[in-house]
């Protein structure tokens, strides 16, 4: 989920945005005060709220929105300017390490640190869980998890048919690898990537609500910590390619959870190596394509 | 004079350490390989040092007294008998000599992968590293290993290593940058295919690189272990990586002289602006702005940064070799 | 070289007599500003101090007694440092409104240690040359700890850990305490409590996080307890990172085990969240919480499912003393919420410094005494002090360890909106 | 004139002059395309050979499967009588063939001086150390270097741009800067991919010339693939035609012109 | 002296590059329905004419003006939708891509999809290669082949203005000639051409006017034929 806007950046201007992480935290504090909850102890805003409550959906919703549109600004104050300037395509990285840095702690200067959560059962009278085991070996799942699960599968599949089938998506994949050659076609490069933009904050934002509402926002890092396993999912899933990135989730899941208990403390370690061998034996990802180079 | 040594004393010899970390991700990169191993190395060594200093020299920290001077000024004390330098240094070549060894064996099959994907790889390798230290007794598991030896009597003392290290690293990649190993790095660096094609083995320039990072990131864990007095799994993480990244992006990526800028001015900048807000005399708001904001100053700054230094801080026209530079007027006036 | 006076390289150029003055304005509005950015840390704090330099000594002036703070203000360790930053506010107001030291104030100076050695090493440095500190309190990690409490040692200054937990911190030197009790002993007290609840207890599951040098020690006493003590059935234990969110293969293969009861050790979110997994997925048992659950910041993380979740405790609320109940009420006042052992434990660390420097001063007065000699003297009278803190009574032992006489056993009591709740301190 | 050098010589005039590379049954296959069909001809010492056809008739895939830079579906290739097919391109350029690129692939970051320079790799020995520590050896081979390689650039034109970076030339010079590059390599069989491209018709001519020239002074054989038609002619002492991956015709300048079907396929009515 | 409005008119137009003079002083016009080849030797700066049409650099100083509306403010993405289309020198086709959405994107500024499908197969009978290889990557196409995908992707914008930077490059003979037909019925259709050519014999015999541009200036300019037939031109540049 996180993964998917993650790709879709990557997928289109081929840099790592690690303002995602961000934005991704951003969705859920914004979801948070949409909710009308009062923010905690800490900080500029402590015992504040805002005046409205609105339900948890449609909090996350806007709270998306409201994350598009903070990764809007992100792009024309921090990635614009670089592109202009035709820098090191990996100063976006940095600069986007930067923005990362600032949007977390004027989280924390805003709210504080500590962790928060939405109110009572989002998803109202949903069971917490669903069992899926038969008999005595129970194999039970969270219901927030089955959501957003689903919710994952749509945004993709959306967002699938929308770079691989619109003429949009066509342009924005030609932005991709010759932005010079894409603005003589007619295509508003700059235009198009802050869509981009938008769209990835925007599923940032709502993954970050969604996860907000299964495990707490835990504090301004909240996203930082899915940053790294959220990178490991799009390489499994095949860089940039978006049911990849569900795919490869899926697939981190299974390897993790296959690791036997008593070795349970080598999970990430498990998950890391399933990653890297992954990288030697099939680079292009689990549904990719081999990409030709022709001389 | 003493009291900023003695305040800034650790932070200068971390400032240094932090300019041959970002030299050592600087060397891949100059073949075009973009790998934030160094981490896992600098990890790596780390622990050797801090295994050997704690656990294989016996080493008993008595309670004699040192002290240190600089002029009338007593700068450091320290109690207790210093460990050996020359184990230091003996601790430095099994760390170069075990990072090279694992950076061929890691490199040779993940250096077929570029760009991205090697930067993944290279993650999941410091990641793996990570978890491992974290889970065996050997390593001391999540509490590390503290109570490393000390060597020198003050921080300030670590400059002795330090310096000559930093200054041999940087002389050694000056040179490197100038011959024809050098050459063939960048020309890996903007055409792998074209670089084959003139010849250039790619494999073995590509692992030689990565391996001459890893030594030198072996070797800086080392002194930081000893220098922080403490080792853990939280040591060289791939945030970390990150950040070394940082130093070399905005230092400048085409000459030796940027990551070593820049990792001395990344490095040093979050703690000058907390003594920009100790200056006395500005306004209780600002002050309090560059105290609590002093991160948020940090992010700004990098962002600046990469604005109004999109080929980072150092260029290399700055600094053009002389002979090839006399060359074709030499021809031309023939 | 001459004796030279004024500046020390700090860029101090205030005179030291001007301060007499502006000193009790900036005391008025410590306690009454916002809490983490309260003006505690004028940045005058350093010009107070401006002394005259001898051969390296500095001879303390008549203002105020600089102590020197340094947790985790920033990085993702800054949970925990905002409430040891509550706790230090407070105790600097209170104990100011007590008298200060023998009436000169306590001046708290703060340094972010952020959350990693190197800034914990960074914070120290400045606190200890620059501020000239007698004192720190700090840094918030254990691991931190054993990098930067190392320098102030070697530098005689005292430092007294508030939260470090992992076993060798007060070996590091003579200078380094610690309030912070390896609260392990409580885990005995726990399981009982728990047996008493449910005397059918058989299996027990144990789950810690692994890279929390606290946790790690805590669940070898609680596993200990188990086999040893209780002779009940310890299952395959089990590991967890603090960065975890998700934890559904530890909590379905816990399930498939069938344990009695639960037992946890890692820190509030994460163990909030596992607790609270748990108990979706379906868990009925008893669970217990190590220390690191014994912060009113697990509320917002489980919720209602933190009901009933038996908390190890080194600090309980409910404590009747006369400084606790100050306490409690200052942070009341504060917060509008109860107070945690973090904040408290922040508050005891200023206090045993604030109640050995009027010890010292009462001998010798610290106004004349050179910094050096300040800092030694109160390092030897902090460990041989009695203190009637939040925690309880305290003192240590002559290596810096705590002795600690009280600690509970408290049961979370989750109100009906789900979201608030309190501990109730089991006897 | 020493004796071998007359032996030289005289290997060169005589009449059975050695083959130097030896395509058997060249195969390569996209997919299901057939780029290279089964193609067969050999290079002989000093001669040079041109290879023409239509566009997409995989003239560029043949000089990559000599060069290594694509692996080969089917046949072999030998050079001085060794396979040199199942090497790595480094290996390959290690025994003298050099190439350059149709769609070029200078460094394009790199001025042209370095361009030129990283192509003597081969002829230098000094390694790492070495050359870190400036010993003798590379000290002389590093000042050696760039007056070598200002010499080639002279030699195409170039010096007067030494230090611009490659990608901003205009597109004849990095075609001209592409010769130089290869020719760094001091190579024995240089493979040039349509050199003239961007050139022209006073260029063309000069490079012709030029080329002529290299091949006396180096004595070098040389592979060229080129569209411009009287170039080839001009310059080629044998031309194959290639047509849909096949060969259709090898032979003279002048038998080739008139074949029918390269007319057809390739000349198209004048 | 004509009456018409020209399409193209450049006036005064100077680029530099790092402070190199790329272009100095560069005045000329380009009428409705005229071919003008632009000729000079490597470097002369014709591709950087062309770039500063596009709006892929911006000129120092000097005014464009496009049927009287001046270019100088607008962005390149703008100045196609204008109907001014470019073939870049070196081909540029997007190698990720397939041949068919190659073409597709061409026709980016247009929406009349029924209309761009019948151009696409158009293009196919025209350049039959481009018709097998449609799903085929375009980074995996012969040198020629990507030459022909250029100019058909350029065709397919249907342009007012196309901008011919070195069309010929890399085709074989009988390509070539294909390609002068296309530009001839092009011209006959009504579209104005800027053609840069190495080939300048040929050039020259298919447009209306010409422009010499020597080291960043225009040194001689005239109709055709007479460019053909001059002394200066034969011998710098025809060979
Ligand atoms: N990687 C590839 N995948 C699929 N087809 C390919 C690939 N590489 C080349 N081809 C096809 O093989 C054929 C031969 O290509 P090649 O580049 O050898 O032609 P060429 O003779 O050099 O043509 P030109 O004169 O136009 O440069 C072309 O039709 C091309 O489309
Ligand atoms: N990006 C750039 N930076 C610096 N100089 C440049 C740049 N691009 C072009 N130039 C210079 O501008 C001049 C004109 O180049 P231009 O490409 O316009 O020539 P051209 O006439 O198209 O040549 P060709 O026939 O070889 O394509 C050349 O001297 C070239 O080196
Ligand atoms: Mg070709
Ligand atoms: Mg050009």
């Amino acid at each position: 989920m996180f993964a998917v806007g993650y790709t879709l950046i990557f997928s289109i201007l081929r840099i790592i945005n690690f303002a995602h992480a961000a934005i991704f935290t951003l969705g859920a504090y914004f979801t948070y005060a949409l909710t009308g909850s009062a923010f905690g102890y800490n900080g500029l805003l402590k015992n504040s709220a805002l005046p409205i409550h609105l339900p948890f959906l449609l909090a996350a919703v806007v709270g998306a929105m409201l994350a598009g549109l903070v990764a809007i600004v992100i792009e024309r104050l921090a990635f614009r300017p670089l592109r202009n300037r035709g820098a090191d395509p990996l100063l976006s990285l940095v600069s986007s390490l930067g923005v990362a840095v600032v949007i977390v702690n004027v989280i924390q200067y805003l709210v504080g640190a500590e962790n928060y959560s939405y109110p009572a059962q989002p998803y109202g009278n949903l069971p917490t869980a669903i069992n899926f085991g038969l008999g005595s070996q129970r194999i039970p799942v969270r219901t927030v998890q089955i959501v957003i699960f689903g919710v994952s599968v749509v945004i993709m599949l959306l967002l699938t048919y929308w770079l691989n089938r619109t003429k949009t998506g066509k342009a924005l994949r030609a932005i991709a690898e010759d932005a010079t050659t894409a603005s003589l076609l007619g295509i508003n490069t700059d235009q198009l990537i802050l869509l981009t933009f938008f769209l990835s904050g925007m599923v940032g934002g709502l993954s970050g609500a969604l996860i907000g509402s299964s495990v707490s926002i835990a504090g301004p890092y909240f996203g930082i910590s899915f940053g790294l396993r959220g990178l490991a999912v799009i390489v499994l899933g095949g860089l940039g390619d978006i049911p990849g990135a569900i795919v490869g989730g899926v697939v981190l899941g299974l390897a993790e959870a296959f690791v036997p208990v008593q070795y349970i403390a080598y999970k990430d370690a498990v998950a890391f190596a399933v990653l890297f061998l992954m990288l030697l034996l099939r680079p292009q990802g689990l549904l990719g394509r081999a990409e030709l180079q022709k001389v | 004079m003493a009291v900023f040594f003695a305040t800034y004393g650790s932070l200068i010899v971390a400032m240094l350490l932090a300019a041959m970390l970002a030299l050592s991700l600087y060397l891949p990169l100059l073949a075009g390989q973009l790998s934030l191993a160094s981490p896992g190395f600098y990890a790596l060594g780390g622990y050797v040092a801090a295994i050997i200093s704690t656990r294989v020299v016996p080493f008993d920290s008595g309670a004699q007294a040192y002290i240190w001077r600089m002029g009338t000024h007593e700068v450091a004390r320290f109690s207790g008998p210093l460990y050996p330098v020359s184990l230091l240094i003996v601790e430095m070549l099994v760390a170069g000599v075990l990072s090279a060894v694992l950076a061929i064996v890691l490199g040779l099959p993940a250096l077929r992968l570029r760009g991205i994907y090697l930067l993944l790889a290279t993650i999941a390798f410091v990641q793996i590293l990570q978890v491992v230290t974290q889970v065996l007794d050997l390593t001391g598991g999540a509490i590390g290993i503290f109570n490393i030896p000390q060597p020198f009597a003050s921080q300030l003392g670590y400059a002795w290593v330090v310096v000559p290290l930093l200054l041999l690293s940087a002389g050694f990649v000056y040179r490197l940058e100038r011959i024809r190993i050098g050459r063939a790095f960048t020309a890996i660096r903007e055409d792998e295919l074209a670089a084959a094609a003139m010849g250039i083995n790619l494999a073995y320039h590509k692992v030689l690189a990565f391996t001459m990072g890893a030594v030198l990131a072996g070797i800086v864990g080392v002194i930081s272990a000893h220098s922080i007095n403490t080792w853990n799994s939280r040591q060289g993480t791939f945030d970390a990586g990150i950040t070394y990244l940082a130093f070399v992006l905005i230092g400048g990526s085409r000459t030796f002289l940027g990551p070593i800028i820049g990792g001395i001015v990344l490095y040093a900048l979050p703690e000058v602006l907390r003594g920009l807000a100790a200056i006395p005399g500005l306004p209780l708001a600002l002050a309090q702005l560059l105290k609590d904001g002093r991160l948020i100053m940090y992010g700004l700054l990098l962002v600046l940064g990469t604005i109004f230094f999109p080929q980072g801080l150092i260029r290399p026209n700055l600094f053009r070799h002389r002979t090839v530079e006399a060359t074709p007027r030499k021809i031309e006036q023939q | 070289g001459a004796p030279t006076s004024s500046t020390t390289g700090t860029g101090a150029t205030t005179s030291s007599t001007s301060s007499d003055t502006t000193t009790p304005a900036t005391m008025t509005t410590t306690g009454g500003g916002a809490t983490a950015s309260s003006a505690t840390t004028t940045e005058g704090g350093t010009t107070t101090n401006s002394a005259t330099t001898t051969g390296g000594t500095t001879a303390l002036s008549g203002d105020p007694v600089p102590l020197g703070v340094a947790v985790a203000e920033t990085s993702n360790t800054a949970a925990l440092g905002q409430e040891q930053v509550i706790g230090v506010t407070i105790a600097e107001k209170y104990f100011n409104d007590h008298g200060g030291i023998n009436g000169r104030p306590l001046k708290i100076i703060r340094q972010d240690t952020a959350g990693d050695e190197n800034g914990a090493i960074n914070a120290f440095n400045a606190l200890i040359n620059q501020s000239k500190v007698l004192g720190i309190v700090g840094p918030t990690l254990s691991q931190q700890a054993f990098a930067a409490d190392k320098i102030a040692d070697t530098a005689k200054v005292p430092v007294v850990g508030p939260s470090n937990t992992a076993k060798g911190i007060p070996q590091i030197g003579p200078y380094v305490a610690r309030v912070s009790a390896p609260v392990a002993v409580v885990a005995p007290n726990a399981v009982k409590a728990a047996l008493k609840q449910n005397p059918q207890i058989k299996k027990v599951a144990v789950l810690f996080a692994q890279n929390d040098a606290f946790s790690k020690s805590e669940t070898g006493t609680f596993q200990q307890t188990i086999t040893k003590t209780a002779g009940l059935q310890l299952l395959p234990v089990q590991t967890f990172q603090t960065t975890d969110t998700d934890f559904t293969s530890q909590a379905t293969s816990v399930l498939n085990q069938n344990p009695d009861l639960v037992i946890i050790s890692g820190l509030a979110v994460d163990g909030g969240n596992l607790v609270k997994q748990l108990r979706e997925l379906g868990y009925k048992g008893l669970i217990i919480g190590g220390n690191g659950f014994n912060t009113p910041n697990i509320y917002p993380v489980c919720k209602a499912q933190c009901d009933g979740l038996l908390i190890a405790q080194a600090y309980s609320y409910e404590l009747v003393t006369p400084v606790n109940t100050d306490f409690r009420k200052s942070y009341q006042d504060l917060q509008k919420r109860e107070p945690g052992q973090l904040a408290a434990q922040a508050f005891a660390g200023v206090q045993v410094f604030v109640e050995a420097m009027r010890e010292v001063d009462k001998a010798t007065p610290l106004k004349g005494l050179s910094v050096e000699a300040a800092r030694t003297a109160i390092n030897d009278q902090l460990l041989k002090g009695k203190y009637q803190t939040p925690l309880g009574p305290i003192s240590f032992t002559p290596e810096g360890e705590v002795i600690q006489n009280d600690f509970y056993v408290a049961q979370v009591k989750m109100n009906a909106d789900g979201a608030t709740g309190k501990f109730v301190l089991l006897k | 004139m020493t004796a071998q050098a007359a032996a030289e010589q005289a290997a060169q005039v005589g009449p059975a002059r050695s083959v130097v590379l030896q395509a058997e049954r060249l195969t390569r296959r996209f997919g299901g395309l057939l780029a290279v069909n089964s193609v067969s001809f050999d290079v002989e010492e000093g001669e040079i050979f041109g290879l023409i056809g239509p566009n997409g008739a995989g003239k560029t895939t043949l000089f990559n499967m000599i060069t290594g830079l694509q692996r080969l579906s089917s046949g072999s290739v030998r050079y001085r009588g060794s396979e040199i097919s199942k090497l790595r391109p480094d290996q390959i350029a290690r025994r003298g063939i050099a190439r350059t690129f149709q769609n070029i692939r200078l460094f394009g970051n790199l001025s042209a001086l370095e361009n030129v320079m990283i192509a003597q790799h081969v002829h230098l020995r000094s390694g790492v150390l070495g050359g870190v520590l400036g010993l003798p050896l590379s000290r002389r081979e590093e000042q050696h270097a760039p007056e070598r390689a200002c010499e080639l650039l002279d030699l195409v034109g170039l010096l007067g741009r030494a230090y611009q970076e490659a990608r901003t030339l205009p597109y004849g010079d990095q075609r001209r800067l592409e010769i130089a590059r290869a020719l760094a390599l001091e190579p024995t069989l240089l493979l040039l991919d349509e050199p003239a491209a961007g050139m022209n018709p006073n260029e063309k001519h000069d490079l012709s010339t030029f080329i002529r020239g290299l091949h006396d002074r180096f004595k070098l054989t040389v592979l060229l693939i080129e569209h411009h038609v009287p170039l080839v002619l001009g310059l080629c002492d044998r031309i194959a035609v290639l047509n849909f991956g096949q060969l259709i015709a090898l032979g003279a300048p002048e038998q080739v012109r008139q074949d029918p079907a390269v007319i057809d396929a390739y000349l198209g009515a004048e | 002296m004509r009456t018409v409005q020209p399409l193209l008119d450049i006036q005064k137009l100077f680029v530099n590059y790092d402070g190199i003079q790329a272009l100095e002083d560069v005045t000329l016009a380009v009428y409705p329905g005229e071919i003008v080849t632009l000729i000079g030797a490597n470097g002369a700066g014709k591709s950087t004419t062309l770039r500063s049409i596009s709006r892929l650099i911006k000129p120092h100083s000097g005014e464009m003006l496009y049927g009287g509306r001046s270019l100088s403010h607008l962005r390149a993405h703008e100045v196609v939708r204008l109907g001014i289309a470019q073939v870049p020198e070196g081909r540029r086709v997007l190698t990720r891509q397939s041949v068919f959405d190659n073409l597709l994107l061409g026709a980016y500024t247009r929406n009349d999809t029924h209309a761009i499908a019948e151009d696409i197969d158009r293009h196919f009978t025209t350049f039959p290669r481009l018709a097998e290889r449609r799903n085929q990557l375009a980074g995996t196409l012969s040198g020629g082949e990507q030459q022909m995908l250029a100019i058909a992707r350029a065709l397919m914008s249907r342009p007012k203005l196309l901008l011919l930077d070195e069309p010929s490059l890399g085709l074989a003979p009988i390509m070539v000639q294909e390609i002068f037909t296309i530009i001839q019925r092009l011209h006959a259709s009504g579209v104005t051409i800027l053609l840069v050519e190495q080939n300048a014999t040929l050039a020259l015999k298919y447009a209306d006017r010409g422009y010499v541009l020597e080291a960043g200036r225009i040194t001689m300019s005239g109709p055709a034929s007479s460019l053909l037939t001059d002394e200066r031109v034969k011998q710098a540049y025809l060979g």
